[in-house]
């Protein structure tokens, strides 16, 4: 029992960070259809603009909010300089320039960084709860409720304004969007900044437990970019759900069944997924009368 | 084989969310005719359409295509059958010029061995070249011939309109289904449309008809069906229909029913 | 002629970077002050430095591009085992030294004539292990260890040398490259109930993130962590939690700790300072490998009064004594290694900072 | 000039990347750039192949390079284990690729858009993870050794000597490529690319395209993996890495969706930009991904149709 | 109220206005008629500002507004009825109405939908459906009355009648006339050149990207090449 708890909270610790990462899709897929693979670097930038600003004795509150300033601005940079300029270019060119800018900002913070692993102190203490036999970190708690809370708050933002239907009406037919009066690049760079906002407030909660170095950005916006899918891009709800199972998938076959196919594992259960619900678990299928 | 009926709905209902689009509706379509189907916005014509053609499976009921059962299957063994149809929301390959559209209609036509293509032997070529010959003929029917090497993303809609049912000939089939050929043409464009839909009659083809341009429907109809509310209300010649109370009350208005009642006469 | 060129293939970027980026600067900094001196039989050097990103790939052309452009006349580098291997053919075809900086056995055995390598064997660093832990008096242990190159190989090397140490390896255990939580794995350890001590080969965040779950999870076995986190940084990544783990490294992480008459003690001292002041990083082992494989080949190269690639390569082969920050190097036509157990030390980490295991016999 | 001949005739994109592979050695000073450019064609090889699953019949997949693991391991274990010599094993890599190709296919090209992409990277990182784990067969991550390509006697080594081998099966598949997209197979896929629900009332089975499509370009894919892994002498998993299999999408897309040349053109890019920037030394990354992206906002269709139409208009 | 000049347009290099120059009067309907191909919906796109134009000038209620990006000109009450529907076919049908009213956002639009609701009830038992899977017809409504939403002062319509039942024909060319007592100005494009000319004050024959003929409704309309050009009489 308290192994199966320990997986648990492996689970959810591991599923919590993913989720955050998927979330930061959600926007700018919802505005555009592009998969935003520089969503990576905007977690590090959060991280490690963070770390930096600290180490140069800034207050890590300050330190914190200065660094989502600056990946809102490398956002906002990144949909005026490369994705509006590419005007009517197709998603998947569109999702190239989203990896030049992944392997620029890498670049730029190899440069402007180091090329070492950083840590940020726990928000409430390293010392484990200790539940059934099981430890977790507050720490991941606070992973969870940031989630939550992003979460909350971009259901209200797609669902419940008419701003955030403006968002779904621009990829939707960005020329009809247009037609209303929509000024549909004001719209995708807002998904731009909020996204980057997302994806550094990820970074910054979960540097305290998975370290962050320049080159983060890769392997979190793979496995992002897998749970927002399992869960049904898109859905904000989806992202967090598909994070936190991909977590648990990892987790418990690492526990049960073998550590070094955990991974494998987890893509099976996702092809299995995708097999049997094609647009994902919380996704739904595009109505297109012919 | 001779049938006396060639594309025959029984009893077919399809219902999404619950609500039924097409409720219970039966058809029988001779062959060689033009076979109009009308109805209100919402009737579920083109719905009928899309569950006859193998796009929706039918909640209940059957379709038979020359005496055969055909109901359920899809839409790429249907067309080998030689059933084809034109979309009312334009699904053209747009990034294919229009010859090459049309060459497409006339895949089923083709017989396709990968290895033979992967070398281009002589037989592809030779294929290739008829292919193509037979695509412009069809497009010089529907008035596109001059603009067979243009993307197809690049023409007018009612250009467009006409490349899908060039599409949808080629592949010669034995019946034809036409949503809303004539939207988007003007009346002389129409009249046009009209001239190519009798003659692709004639040519044998069994034309299935969905149009809200009465003076068309009125002029080239064999038969008419009428639809409301996903149910059958009537069917007969265009003078039935016209004279039908429910159908004009429901469907055509005084004045249309009047105006292509000129049209006819 | 004016300048020799010295060409190096590092994985300055990429999952190695934490190994590559010190053994390129190293080389830089070095290459500076070897010029500075009036070079190297009375020629400047000129260093070459190419990155593969870990790609090994990537690595095989550069080397083809050191050899046939750039014409080195002798290779450091290699930052792991992959790119190595890689690279292996190219320069045992053209004749050119070759000393890799990568952890693996199979990188010098069997013997290749230009091949040699600096950084001691993972065989060796299961085997220092080992010793430690019979000398606690104990022999049941897990391994848990990354799913790279180097963790993978270590972990096949331990498991091949602990029979003739006396060690049963009981259970293992492995995680991914970017993985941010070990509890599944450690607590499947924790469950075993026979489990003595624990291995945990790697190098990166991997182990920091081990050390710290394994405290989260409350295991008090002996924790021992290889060669591959030798660097204060591991101590700052993994915190409280690095107190009283163990690990096999060479003398250069306990520099001013080493008792005075230590042969190695002035060379890590000054190599020490050197990279730390130019960096204002903390120095890490990987580094001390570059310095290591630059000086073998110049000091050859001095010996030889010649940049001839055979000539040099056959002083290589003949280093003997050499105080490097690894150990003392006794290369020799079987050994293109030259390093024996001794150049590893037992540490232990106490306050935060390493301290030296006292070892009976050595 | 050039380009109107290339609309002219369908193989003269073949006719000229063959002039260039002729005449550019007599710019080459050293071995080394044989290497690249073997390099080059080999990737290229692969790009088309791909281009032709993306570019035409509009599936993305995220996980091409598994099948050049497969052909890469396919070389290394299979002389290695099971001793059978290393131009079996490319043939052998190639059927074992065109089998889970077909196996695989079939279910996931059901899936569409983004959720295909992950379904085939799901699929890709699979195969890098047996490679990297099941060592005793592959050596794990630091790789294993592949024993040299034997033809009739003929010892296939030197960067000159593939040079010609890989530019003469480049050339081969642009050609198979070319025959194929003017075939109706061709046509239909494109056809799949814009309406799928149009082609199928034309009486195209997609289904059977496009699994079609996927075997043959895991097959190119295969082969180029068995070229790499044969060139090299050693292979590593990073070669089935999710890495690579985003650097095939970006050739493609860079030279050009739906060109066949323009993925020669993309892989060069790919291949030799790297190379020159290594002058750049730690700007090295930003300056790739600058002109990354510069190449794809200022040509936004990809290299090589870009330059068709800005030379036909 | 709109007045365009000299107005050219291309796609890529293939130009396909070439100087083309209408006036549409304040509180008057004006109608376009061409064949197929001839501009008339890339005029009403260049009007709206989402078709790039090489030369010329459009003038609205007195102001050049030919370098207004397209959500600037709905603002200033440009608003249009595209071809070929162009609907956020995965939002609901109140979502496409109520983004009609984007730059009314401040205002009550409840009132606005009940309008819209009156005018088409078939839209109205549709409201929480997706404008993607409604038919044809009412995908048609649906773009006329998100259009109304927007309040327009200058309403451009692209065939608002296509694919619409004879009843609704005749009751989109009332709502139409209707609007134009209401002191809306409108410029309609529909191939149902009777019943345009018949509700219209003016009218312009475009051919081939050229104006040919101009003038009252009454006189195009009895212009014998228009007759057998364009009514098949
Ligand atoms: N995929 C679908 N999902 C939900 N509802 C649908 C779907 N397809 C059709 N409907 C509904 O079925 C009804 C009939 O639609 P259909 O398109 O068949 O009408 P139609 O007779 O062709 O009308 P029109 O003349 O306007 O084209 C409509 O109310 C429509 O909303
Ligand atoms: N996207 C495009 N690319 C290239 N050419 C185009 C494009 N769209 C339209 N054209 C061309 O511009 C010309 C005018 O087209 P437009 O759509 O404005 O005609 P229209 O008068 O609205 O015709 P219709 O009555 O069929 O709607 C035509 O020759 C058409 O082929
Ligand atoms: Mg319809
Ligand atoms: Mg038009």
């Amino acid at each position: 029992m308290a192994e199966f708890l320990q997986f648990f909270f492996s689970g959810l610790t591991v599923g919590a960070v993913y989720a955050l990462v998927a979330l930061g899709f959600t926007l700018i897929y919802n505005a555009s259809e592009v998969i935003n693979f520089a969503q990576g670097e905007f977690v590090m930038l959060g991280g490690m603009g963070t770390v930096f600003l600290a180490l140069a004795g800034v207050p890590l509150p300050l330190a914190a909010l200065v660094a989502v300033i600056i990946a809102v601005a490398v956002g906002v940079a990144l949909h005026r300089l490369a994705i509006e300029p590419a005007g009517d270019a197709g998603v998947v060119n569109l999702i190239i320039i989203t990896i030049g800018a992944s392997i620029f900002l890498r670049g730029v913070a190899q440069v402007v960084f180091d090329k070492r692993f950083h840590s940020l102190p726990h928000l409430f203490g390293a010392e484990p709860l200790r539940i059934g036999g099981a430890a977790i970190l507050p720490q991941s708690l606070v992973v969870l409720a940031g989630a939550a809370i992003i979460v909350f708050l971009l259901w209200l933002f797609i669902d419940r304004t008419l701003v955030g239907k403006a968002v779904i009406a621009t990829a939707a037919n960005r020329l009809a969007a247009r037609l209303v009066g929509i000024n549909t690049s004001r719209v995708v760079g807002l998904s731009f900044a909020v996204s980057a906002a997302i994806g550094a407030l990820a970074g910054i909660l979960i540097t305290p437990l998975t370290l962050t170095s320049y080159d983060v950005g890769t392997l979190l916006a793979l496995k992002g970019f897998a749970a927002a899918m399992l869960g049904g891009i898109g859905s904000p709800m989806g992202a967090v759900l598909g994070g936190l199972l991909l977590g648990m998938l990892e987790a418990f076959s690492a526990g049960y069944l073998s550590s070094s196919y955990k991974e494998a594992v987890a893509f099976l259960v996702i092809l299995g997924v995708l097999l049997a619900m094609p647009n994902g678990l919380l996704g739904r299928a595009k109505v297109e009368r012919v | 084989m001779a049938h006396d009926v060639i594309l025959e709905a029984r009893s077919l209902s399809i219902a999404f969310g619950g609500v039924r689009a097409v409720n219970e509706v039966s058809v029988s379509v001779p062959p060689g005719a033009v076979f109009s189907i009308i109805g209100p916005n919402g009737a579920g014509k083109t719905t009928l359409f899309n569950v006859i053609s193998g796009v929706y499976a039918p909640l209940e009921g059957s379709v038979r295509l020359a005496g055969e059962d055909v109901t359920g299957l899809a839409p790429e063994h249907l067309a080998r059958r030689g059933l084809s149809r034109t979309f009312q929301n334009l699904q053209l390959f747009s990034r294919m010029t229009a010859l090459e559209n049309v060459m497409v209609g006339r895949h089923r036509h083709e017989s396709t061995g990968t290895l033979a293509e992967l070398l281009h032997l002589p037989s592809v070529r030779r294929q290739n070249q008829r292919t193509r010959e037979a695509a412009l003929d069809v497009l010089a029917r529907v008035g596109l011939e001059a603009e067979a090497d243009r993307p197809a993303a690049s023409l007018p809609y009612g250009a467009l309109k006409r490349l899908e049912i060039a599409r949808a000939l080629a592949s010669e089939p034995m019946v034809l289904l036409l949503d809303e050929p004539a939207a988007g043409c003007n009346p002389v464009e129409t009249q046009g449309l009209r001239n190519l839909i009798r003659s692709i009659a004639e040519s044998g083809v069994t034309v299935v008809l969905v149009e809200h341009d009465m003076r068309l429907v009125m002029n080239v109809s064999d038969r008419i069906h009428v639809l409301v509310g996903g149910r059958s209300l009537a069917e007969g010649t265009a003078q039935e229909i016209q004279s039908n109370p429910a159908v004009v009350e429901a469907y055509l208005g005084i004045d249309h029913s009047r105006e292509s009642a000129r049209a006819v006469g | 002629s004016a300048q020799v060129k010295i060409g190096a293939v590092l994985s300055v970027t990429g999952p190695a970077s934490f190994l590559g980026d010190p053994e390129k600067k190293t080389l830089e900094i070095y290459v500076a002050a070897i010029n500075a001196k009036g070079g190297v039989n009375g020629q400047k050097l000129q260093l070459i430095v190419y990155d593969d990103g870990g790609d090994a790939n990537n690595a095989r052309t550069f080397a083809t591009r050191l050899i046939e452009e750039d014409k080195v006349v002798a290779m450091v580098g290699g930052t792991t085992t992959g790119s190595t291997m890689a690279m292996i053919p190219a320069f045992e075809e053209a004749q050119i030294p070759f000393i890799s900086l990568a952890g693996a056995v199979q990188i010098i055995q069997p013997v290749r004539k230009w091949v040699f390598k600096t950084p001691h064997t993972d065989t060796m660093a299961c085997e220092k292990i080992f010793a430690d832990i019979k000398r606690r008096k104990l022999s049941k242990v897990a391994l848990i260890s990354g799913s790279g190159g180097f963790d993978k190989s270590m972990q096949a090397e331990c498991v091949k040398v602990a029979p003739a140490a006396g060690i049963t390896i009981v259970h293992q255990e492995s995680y991914g490259p970017r993985d941010t939580d070990m509890t599944p794995q450690l607590t499947n350890i924790k469950g075993k109930a026979d489990v003595q001590a624990v291995i945990n080969p790697g190098f990166g965040q991997g182990p920091a993130i081990v050390t710290r779950n394994y405290r989260q999870l409350g295991i008090t076995l002996p924790l021992y962590q290889s060669h591959g986190v030798a660097s204060k940084q591991f101590i700052e990544l993994a915190g409280p939690a690095a107190e009283g783990v163990r690990l096999p490294a060479a003398a250069l992480l306990v520099a001013d700790k080493l008792p005075a008459g230590d042969r190695q003690k002035p060379v890590v001292q000054s190599y020490q300072k050197t990279y730390e002041e130019k960096t204002k990083e903390p120095v890490s082992t990987f580094g001390g490998h570059a310095y290591d494989g630059l000086m073998i080949v110049v000091e050859a190269a001095q010996r030889a009064k010649s940049w001839d690639r055979a000539k040099v390569r056959d002083e290589i082969e003949k280093t003997k004594g050499f105080v490097g920050t690894g150990g003392i190097v006794n290369m020799s036509p079987t050994d293109h290694l030259g390093l024996d157990l001794s150049a590893f030390r037992m540490l232990e980490i106490q306050k935060g900072d390493w301290t030296l295991v006292p070892e009976s016999g050595s | 000039m050039i380009v109107r001949l290339a609309m002219r005739y369908r193989l003269a994109p073949v006719a000229l990347v063959a002039a260039i592979v002729i005449l550019l050695p007599l710019l080459f000073p050293s071995a080394y750039y044989y290497r690249v450019g073997a390099l080059v064609f080999i990737f290229a090889f692969a790009a088309v192949g791909l281009n032709l699953l993306m570019g035409f019949a509009g599936q993305v997949s995220l996980g091409h390079a598994g099948f050049l693991g497969v052909g890469a391991y396919a070389v290394a274990i299979g002389p290695a284990y099971l001793g059978i010599p290393s131009w079996f094993g490319i043939v052998a890599g190639a059927v074992l690729s065109a089998l889970i190709a077909f196996v695989v296919g079939r279910p996931i090209l059901r899936l569409k858009g983004h959720y295909l992409a992950v379904a085939t990277l799901g699929f890709g990182v699979l195969i890098a993870i047996v490679l990297s784990n099941e060592a005793g067969w592959t050596g794990g991550p630091d790789g294993m050794s592949v024993s040299r390509l034997v033809l009739f006697g003929w010892r296939v080594s030197g960067a000159d000597t593939w040079y010609w081998v890989a530019a003469v099966t480049l050339l081969t598949g642009m050609v198979l490529a070319y025959n194929l997209i003017g075939s109706p197979t061709g046509r239909a896929l494109r056809a799949i690319h814009d309406s799928e629900v149009a082609a199928r009332v034309l009486g195209v089975e997609i289904a059977r395209k496009k699994l079609t499509i996927f075997v043959i370009s895991a097959v190119y894919a295969s082969v180029a993996g068995s070229y790499l892994a044969l060139f090299n002498g050693h292979i590593t998993p990073d070669v089935a890495g999710f890495l690579r299999s985003v650097e095939l999408v970006a050739m493609v897309v860079l030279g050009g969706m739906g060109s066949i040349a323009g993925s020669v053109v993309g892989a060069a890019v790919l291949v030799v930009l790297p190379q020159t920037f290594t002058a750049l030394h730690d700007y090295e990354h930003l300056a790739l991904g600058l002109v990354i992206m510069a190449f794809m906002i200022f040509l936004r269709q990809g290299i090589v149709p870009a330059m068709v139409q800005w030379r036909t208009t | 109220m709109l007045s365009v000049s000299n107005l050219t347009s291309a796609y890529g290099r293939i130009e396909v206005l070439h100087g083309v120059s209408i006036d549409v009067p304040e509180g008057e309907i004006v109608t376009l008629v061409g064949t197929n191909g001839a501009g008339k919906t890339t005029l009403l796109r260049a009007i709206s500002g989402v078709q790039r134009m090489t030369n010329g000038s459009i003038r609205f209620a007195g102001t050049l507004i030919e370098s207004l990006p397209s959500h600037a000109r709905v603002s200033l009450g440009i608003v249009q009825v595209p071809e070929g529907r162009q609907l956020f076919s995965p939002l609901c049908v109140e979502d496409n109405l109520r983004l009609g009213a984007w730059t009314h956002r401040r205002t009550d639009i409840r009132r606005s939908l009940e309008q819209i609701y009156e005018l088409f009830p078939m839209l109205a038992s549709k409201r929480r459906m997706a404008a993607g899977s409604l038919s044809g017809g009412q995908q048609q409504m649906l773009a006329v009355g998100r259009a109304l939403m927007a309040k327009p002062r200058l309403l451009l319509l692209d065939e608002p009648s296509m694919g619409l039942a004879p009843l609704l024909v005749d009751q989109i060319l009332q709502t139409i006339s209707a609007l134009k007592r209401d002191g809306l100005t409108i410029l309609l494009v529909e191939q149902n050149a009777h019943a345009a000319l018949a509700i219209a004050d003016r009218a312009y024959v475009l051919e081939t990207g050229r104006i040919t003929v101009h003038g009252t409704a009454a006189e195009v309309g009895s212009d014998r090449r228009v007759q057998e050009a364009y009514l098949g009489i």
